[in-house]
């Protein structure tokens, strides 16, 4: 979320989820949310109910197309084209929020100069997108009072991922669509707890509350809390671990409730990385793909055999109960971490997670007036800096918190590896509505594996026709980087050229095609796109 | 009387358009469309006529907030379901006299500016569907129908739309949902369909019989229109008699007729010599009738003082060779049958007063039984959602009241009297 | 505002809301099997039955809206009897199934039963008999108990969208049921089986489990996506017998998806890690907890002596809590001393 | 029966005929009816995708009209009125009448698949009561006799 975090300060939702129901607009880009978000997409379908216009963007023709009242088909890793041609409809027609403009945000003039050549024509061209629809899209957006964007993977899974978020937060300041309900740019985040492991600073470049480690003062700030001598130098992500690991840099990683071996991209070359390493460690409620290669696998309580909270998309803070007990010798994660830090010398004695809690609301303002007892019943959003503050639904009321709003000027790049003669057709990765991440839980779960037992690769019907591929044939997908064989599902859903398969199944794992390469600001790897190609 | 609906239907060709412009026909379009909308309402009104389906309800202000309702398009619905057991009298003129049917739709939809008609007929009248696709045609080809009118800058056009069996689209929401394309289950009442009908849209829904008095109140007027029939129910009727009589058919009669005259003077009174029994004046969801209420008026105001109701005129004659008790669960079967199974009462009311009837017959019946059916009757009438489940047991309690030693002798010495 | 009287009650109510919901604003409880705040009103129990000043027959509270002046009795003897006929005709078809019947203790029909004190049907006759039974992993659907109050159609058109479901064939044969009775093939949000006043929908994994003798309640959020609905874990034995959500929950007002409402029996799978394990020439050997940590530490000091504590990495994770988020980086940052931490966000 | 693709062209130019039509169902139904005698499920399935009605609603609206048949029957059909005004002419008789005669029940089609039979609820013939119809023809006034001479036209 680094590009939205670099424009607004978080790269949290700027609105919250109920707000939805009163929309007038719904753009939604890069988001199949009635199977990532299911919950979120009743909130659309209500919004559309009490007669909310919706505009779904997306290459395949998701389930909330059919609630939608304008369907944008670009091509995959176009995004960026296609909001700069929005935008570029909507200056031209003169429909921007001008005072916003003029009060709240900064570097508009570049901005503007910088979307002139995106005519609908051009944009046409690049993604495929009629050049009317692309102006009946800006003048929705553009003349709509209360207009939220929605997006997911589909926007920030690029090596231009960052770039996506910048053009969609140039749409919103352009029109004025911050700083009030139910509007706002909100990234939907995928994971129950993953807006609460960035805040918590699990991130390399950031403590707790996205305080910046390169800053001295901070740094000095968190040594005093902690009471010891912090690194100053600059961390590495995921991917850049896996690099380490295969370079001799890295020779330990301890690793908590994940699964890179499935979850990162080009797994062979994270299977070899993580071989690589004098001591792995993994914590985790499940033997996974990652615990064969450790050398130290530790028992952990799932969510129902612990206590705290979890943040979810719109930064609300809920709790989290225990409910049963964890079985066998399987312990929480904190007693584990405590137990481990003990013996390398650094005691943390806490005995219930609250303490833990309050400590956090000392270091990060925006959590300072939150405690368990004001969680109840429905939890608490951040900011809460008091105690009788009754947390924010929607961020920016008044303004910006670090000066202006300020517009990005970006460029539409391609993706980094597109279709070619060797591999013909596109791929695409993503969610379906009854799995969940690697499969840990959801395959576990008799009844939800029985409606999901296996991959499948999507195949638009007109290219099944001409490779002679029928409904349900095992097929082998290609990529530079590996091959996988699974089963074909012949659609309309998929567009020509393209090809879909779900991240969810280790027997067919997408990433053993997906391609590493990063996107420089947010180091997130190209997840949607890559080349590949369909051998029968 | 001189016929009005029936008008010429003895002549082979009658239903064809040429004979039935010969005759006048269409004349009284063009002097509507003389007048304003309004007008032709008021005269609607002032002519008194009421819902000829069964309702009674004044058709003039049916219109009157159709036309002041500001949404649009609306639509003028024929409701040719005719599914009351007994009624035939739609069918007579649809074969007979259709073109007159269709110049009281034009007049209609011209009063309510509406540009779109439906004829909702019923799936049980194939044959009657060849003959009013043909009329339609005709009507369009002279001119009659389609973008404008005769000339007259007036659009109307007549879509035949026919249901597939089920005797509660005669209720007017029902109908509406069937049109639309859904089950045919009644809608929740307000709105009613004058202000949000057919696709949400102002709607007229009115009976065949009641759009084919339309022409004639345009001919002579509202004034002379009141001298026929009773002054709270004026204009003729369509009687059906069905049943033990010598003549059984349609009667043109002024409305208000007694049910005697009806029966004796023009059905030629009950056949082979027999007794009469017992009359179901009004289709089978009227409460039946002992001989000695027959000199009763058959309006909508006269009929509740004798205990039963107008319905759509349909009389069934029996004689004494008939066991009531068989005729009312033949009845029940039809309404447990035909019970749209939205509501409880009538849903699962019908199906236990049918095995109650049934039970006496089969002479396994329990003393309360007589009781069950009284109070099942209740709820149905007071707590079904539409007219169908609320006049399903008018029958059998009709028939407990006057007819109970009937009753008793079922279930005391388990066989029947007649 | 509309000013109106209910049982003597003086009541302000909002323009086009319903009787019933304006009376239960003042705590007047209305019997009803068939209305839900969520859905279009639909008059099919006829159980919400009033009396109102002026109108000859009794209205339904659910479908008929509030008007200025209006006077309305909710209870007098005359609508008890009719309320009480219409439980007893639904009873008549209804199986005699509470001593094993999932929802004993939590069926609208066995309240209401209770309440009027129904113990035989007065009124009995042919019941409706289905053998074939639902395929599908997920819910159970015995449609013999199913009283058609159109809930579920209502909530899966309405609200999901999906319409899955549908009334078929007409008067006491009346079913809901998917398209040619084929198993349900749908979203499996169970959203119908949250709004089915009786024992006609219910979870597949929960029969048997357990009803409402000691069984304990835990709120909690769900472990799966971002959206972070509200979830009740019902808790038998030290183990989940069933999830269900509030419906006053703010993020998902009671509402869930196939993953939060059916997905949770992963926490009692055998294949539950319960030990610590170290591998020994390629194969796993389960140790104490003491024998894992020792072998952790000290292979960590070794290592930070042997090339500095930037040769460690961290990952966490985006399904464990706030609290251990920030114990983790605390451990990488102050303990290890290295910013190597990132977490398997998909960014 | 004909042939699975040739049974989806006629279905799929019946659906183009009311693509476009709001309140297309029961005509469109009724069309597939009189093409094949019935409403085959995989006409429904095609309604359903072609019109994007969802299925559910369309089987509701198949299985609620008394006269939408969901199985193939005889190739001709008798719609014989049993209500009140027919019932007390005689329907019962020629109810038991066309039973031992033909052998042919409520709902059911003769053996040599020439006629099937439904039970009216009241197709509106009550002054020529007893009525029946025979495909789309009336037939009043009927008596046993009279039914014997009628279905003898119909091969």
């Amino acid at each position: 979320m680094a590009g939205l975090a670099k424009v607004f300060g978080s790269g949290a939702m700027t609105n919250s989820i109920m707000e939805i129901e009163n929309n007038d607009l719904l753009f939604v880009i890069g988001s199949n949310t009635t199977e990532a978000h299911p919950i979120i997409g009743l909130w659309m379908k209500k919004a559309v109910r009490k007669g909310a216009k919706l505009i779904v963007a997306d290459p395949r023709k998701i389930n909330l197309v059919k609630f939608s009242h304008l369907w944008l088909r670009q091509k995959p890793g176009t995004d960026v084209a296609l909001l700069n041609g929005i935008a570029h409809v909507i200056l031209k027609e003169g429909l921007e929020d001008k005072d916003f403009i003029h009060k709240w945000t900064e570097g508009f003039e570049e901005w503007k100069r910088s979307v002139e050549e995106y005519s609908p024509e051009r944009v046409e061209g690049i993604t495929g997108v009629p050049k009317d629809d692309i102006i009946k899209a800006a003048r929705l957006y553009g003349t709509a009072e209360k207009a939220g964007i929605y997006y997911t993977m589909g926007i920030t899974q690029h090596s231009h991922g960052t770039d996506n978020v910048f053009s969609i937060a140039n749409l919103a300041l352009l029109t004025g669509n911050l700083g009030k309900e139910s509007a706002g740019v909100n990234p939907l985040r995928g994971q129950n707890n993953v807006q609460g492991s960035t805040d918590m600073g699990c991130i390399s470049d950031s403590y707790p509350g996205y305080q910046k480690v390169m800053i001295p003062s901070v740094r000095e700030k968190f040594e005093e809390e902690w009471g010891a001598s912090l690194s100053d130098r600059p961390g590495l992500s995921t991917v850049e671990m896996t690099e380490a690991a295969l370079e001799g840099r890295l020779k330990a990683l301890y690793v908590m409730g994940e699964n890179p071996v499935l979850s990162d991209p080009h797994m062979a070359h994270t299977v070899e990385s993580l071989k690589s390493l004098e001591l792995l460690v993994v914590q985790d409620i499940f033997l996974t793909e990652t615990t064969e290669l450790a050398h130290v696998v530790l028992p952990a309580a799932s969510f129902a055999e612990k206590n705290g909270t979890f943040t979810n998309t719109e930064r609300r803070v809920q709790r989290v109960r225990k409910a049963v007990n964890p079985p066998g010798d399987a312990r929480e994660d904190l007693w584990i971490i405590s137990a481990i830090s003990e013996r390398i010398g650094y005691t943390m004695g806490y005995d219930h997670p609250e303490e833990i809690f309050r400590e956090i609301g000392r270091i990060w303002p925006a959590l300072a007036g939150m405690d368990y007892r004001r969680l109840e019943p429905n939890g608490l959003q951040w900011p809460c800096p008091t105690k009788d503050h009754p947390g924010t639904p929607y961020l920016f009321r008044g303004g910006f918190p670090r000066g202006n709003g300020i517009f990005t000027s970006v460029e539409y790049k391609p993706s980094g590896e597109t279709p070619d003669k060797e591999y013909p057709f596109l791929l695409t990765t993503g969610r379906i509505l009854f799995r969940y991440h690697t499969g840990t839980m959801s395959a576990r779960s008799k009844a939800l594996q029985s409606v999901a037992p296996e991959a499948h690769v999507e195949i638009n019907n007109e290219d099944a026709v001409k490779l002679g591929i029928k409904e349900g044939q095992k097929v082998k997908v290609k990529s530079r980087r590996g091959t996988i064989s699974l089963k074909a599902k012949v659609t309309e859903r998929s567009p020509k050229g393209v090809l879909f398969i779900p991240i969810h199944f280790n027997h067919a794992s997408a990433n053993t095609l997906t391609n590493d390469l990063l996107d420089p600001h947010s180091k997130t790897p190209e997840f949607k796109v890559c080349a590949v190609r369909i051998e029968v | 009387m001189e016929k009005i609906l029936l008008r010429n239907i003895e002549n082979p060709r009658s239903a064809d358009i040429k004979e039935y412009i010969k005759n006048g026909g269409y004349k009284d379009l063009l002097l509507a469309l003389k007048m304003q909308p309004g007008e032709i309402i008021e005269e609607v009104k002032r002519s008194g006529l009421r819902g000829r389906g069964g309702s009674g309800f004044p058709t003039g202000l049916k219109w009157e907030v159709a036309l002041r309702d500001p949404k649009s398009p609306k639509y003028l619905i024929c409701n040719a379901d005719e599914g009351e057991p007994g009624t035939f009298k739609d069918r007579l003129i649809m074969e007979k006299n259709p073109h007159l049917l269709i110049e009281g739709m034009i007049i209609a939809g011209y009063a309510i500016k509406a540009e779109y008609g439906y004829i909702y007929l019923r799936g049980e009248y194939p044959y009657v569907k060849k003959i009013l696709s043909r009329t339609i045609k005709e009507a369009y080809d002279k001119g009659y129908l389609g973008e404008d009118i005769m000339g007259r800058g007036v659009k109307f056009h007549i879509k035949l739309y026919q249901g597939a069996g089920a005797y509660i689209c005669g209720e007017e929401t029902a109908l509406i949902e069937s049109i639309e394309g859904k089950r045919g289950q009644p809608r929740i009442k307000p709105p009613f369909p004058a202000s949000t009908g057919v696709w949400g849209m102002p709607s007229v829904v009115n009976n065949v019989e009641t759009l084919s008095n339309i022409p004639y109140i345009i001919e002579i007027g509202a004034t002379a229109y009141l001298k026929i029939g009773t002054p709270e129910c004026p204009g003729p009727k369509l009687y059906c008699v069905s049943g033990h009589v010598k003549r059984p058919g349609v009667y043109e009669l002024p409305m208000g007729t007694t049910l005697r005259e009806i029966i004796y003077t023009h059905a030629g009174g009950v056949r082979d010599g027999k007794r009469l029994k017992a009359v179901i004046p009004g289709g089978i969801s009227t409460p039946i009738l002992p001989p000695q209420n027959i000199d009763c008026t058959m309006d909508f105001v006269n009929m509740p003082r004798y205990g039963s109701a107008l319905g759509s005129g349909a009389i069934i004659v029996m004689d004494e060779t008939v066991c009531l008790l068989k005729v009312c669960e033949r009845a029940l079967r039809f309404f447990a049958h035909e019970s749209c199974g939205k509501c409880t009462p009538c849903r699962i009311g019908t199906k236990r007063m049918l095995e109650t009837i049934q039970r006496i017959l089969r002479g396994a019946e329990r003393d309360e039984d007589i009781e069950s059916l009284l109070e099942l009757g209740s709820v149905m009438d007071a707590a079904s959602f539409c007219p169908l489940g609320q006049t399903a047991p008018n029958l059998v309690i009709s028939t407990i009241n006057h007819f109970r030693e009937e009753f008793e002798s079922h279930i005391k010495e388990g066989r029947c009297p007649s | 505002m509309v000013k109106l009287r209910i049982d003597g009650i003086d009541i302000e109510a909002l323009e086009g809301m319903a009787i019933l919901e304006a009376a239960r604003l003042k705590g007047i409880d209305i019997p009803a099997l068939c209305y839900h705040p969520k859905l279009s009103p639909y008059g099919g129990c006829r159980l919400c039955i009033v009396e109102i000043k002026g109108m000859p027959r009794p209205v339904t509270a659910c479908t008929t809206t509030v008007s200025e002046g209006m006077e309305v009795r909710t209870t007098s003897p005359y609508i008890e009897r009719l309320r009480k006929t219409n439980l007893d005709l639904l009873l008549s078809d209804h199986p005699y199934d509470c001593m094993v019947c999932q929802k004993a203790g939590e069926c609208d029909l066995q309240d209401l039963a209770y309440q009027y004190g129904i113990r035989e049907p007065r009124f009995k006759g042919e019941r409706r008999i289905y053998t074939k039974r639902d395929g599908n992993p997920f819910i159970e659907r015995d449609m013999e108990k199913c009283i058609l109050c159109g809930k579920c159609v209502r909530i899966c058109d309405e609200v999901q969208g999906v319409s899955a479901i549908d009334f078929a064939y007409r008067g006491l044969k009346t079913k809901v049921c998917p398209p040619f009775e084929r198993d349900l093939d749908c979203e499996f949000c169970g959203q119908c089986v949250m709004v089915c006043p009786t024992g006609s929908l219910v979870g597949k994994n929960w029969i048997g489990k357990g009803r409402a003798r000691n069984v304990g309640e835990v709120n909690t959020t769900c472990p799966y996506c971002g959206v972070g609905c509200s979830l009740t874990l019902h808790i038998k034995d030290n183990k989940i017998i069933r999830v269900s959500s509030k419906e006053d929950s703010v993020v998902n007002e009671g509402m869930l998806c196939a993953k939060g409402r059916f997905g949770y029996d992963f926490v009692a799978s055998p294949d539950r890690l319960k030990t610590p394990l170290i591998k020994r020439n390629g194969r796993f050997e389960p140790v104490s907890w003491d024998e894992a940590l020792d072998y952790i530490s000290k292979r960590l000091k070794e290592i930070k002596e042997k090339y500095g504590p930037d040769a460690i990495g961290g990952l966490s994770s985006a399904r464990c809590t706030n609290e251990e988020n920030y114990l983790f980086q605390k451990f990488m940052r102050a303990a290890v001393g290295t910013n190597n931490i990132d977490h398997c966000a998909r960014h | 029966m004909k042939q699975q693709s040739e049974k989806n062209t006629i279905i799929e130019s019946l659906i183009k005929k009311y693509k476009d039509e709001k309140g297309n169902v029961i005509p469109l139904l009724q069309d597939i009816q009189d093409a094949f005698g019935y409403i085959p499920e995989d006409a429904v399935d095609l309604i359903s995708k072609r019109l994007e009605i969802p299925e559910s609603k369309l089987y509701g609206v198949a299985t609620f009209y008394a006269m939408y048949r969901h199985r193939p029957g005889g190739r001709h059909l008798i719609q014989l009125c049993t209500n009140v005004s027919c019932m007390i002419m005689g329907a019962e008789m020629l109810v038991n009448f066309l039973k031992n005669r033909y052998g042919l029940e409520e709902g059911g089609t003769t053996p040599d698949g020439r006629f099937s039979l439904m039970i009216m609820e009241c197709i509106g013939g009550c002054d020529t009561a007893p009525s029946m119809l025979v495909n789309n023809d009336f037939y009043g006034n009927l008596t046993k006799e009279k039914i014997e001479e009628i279905l003898e036209k119909y091969k």
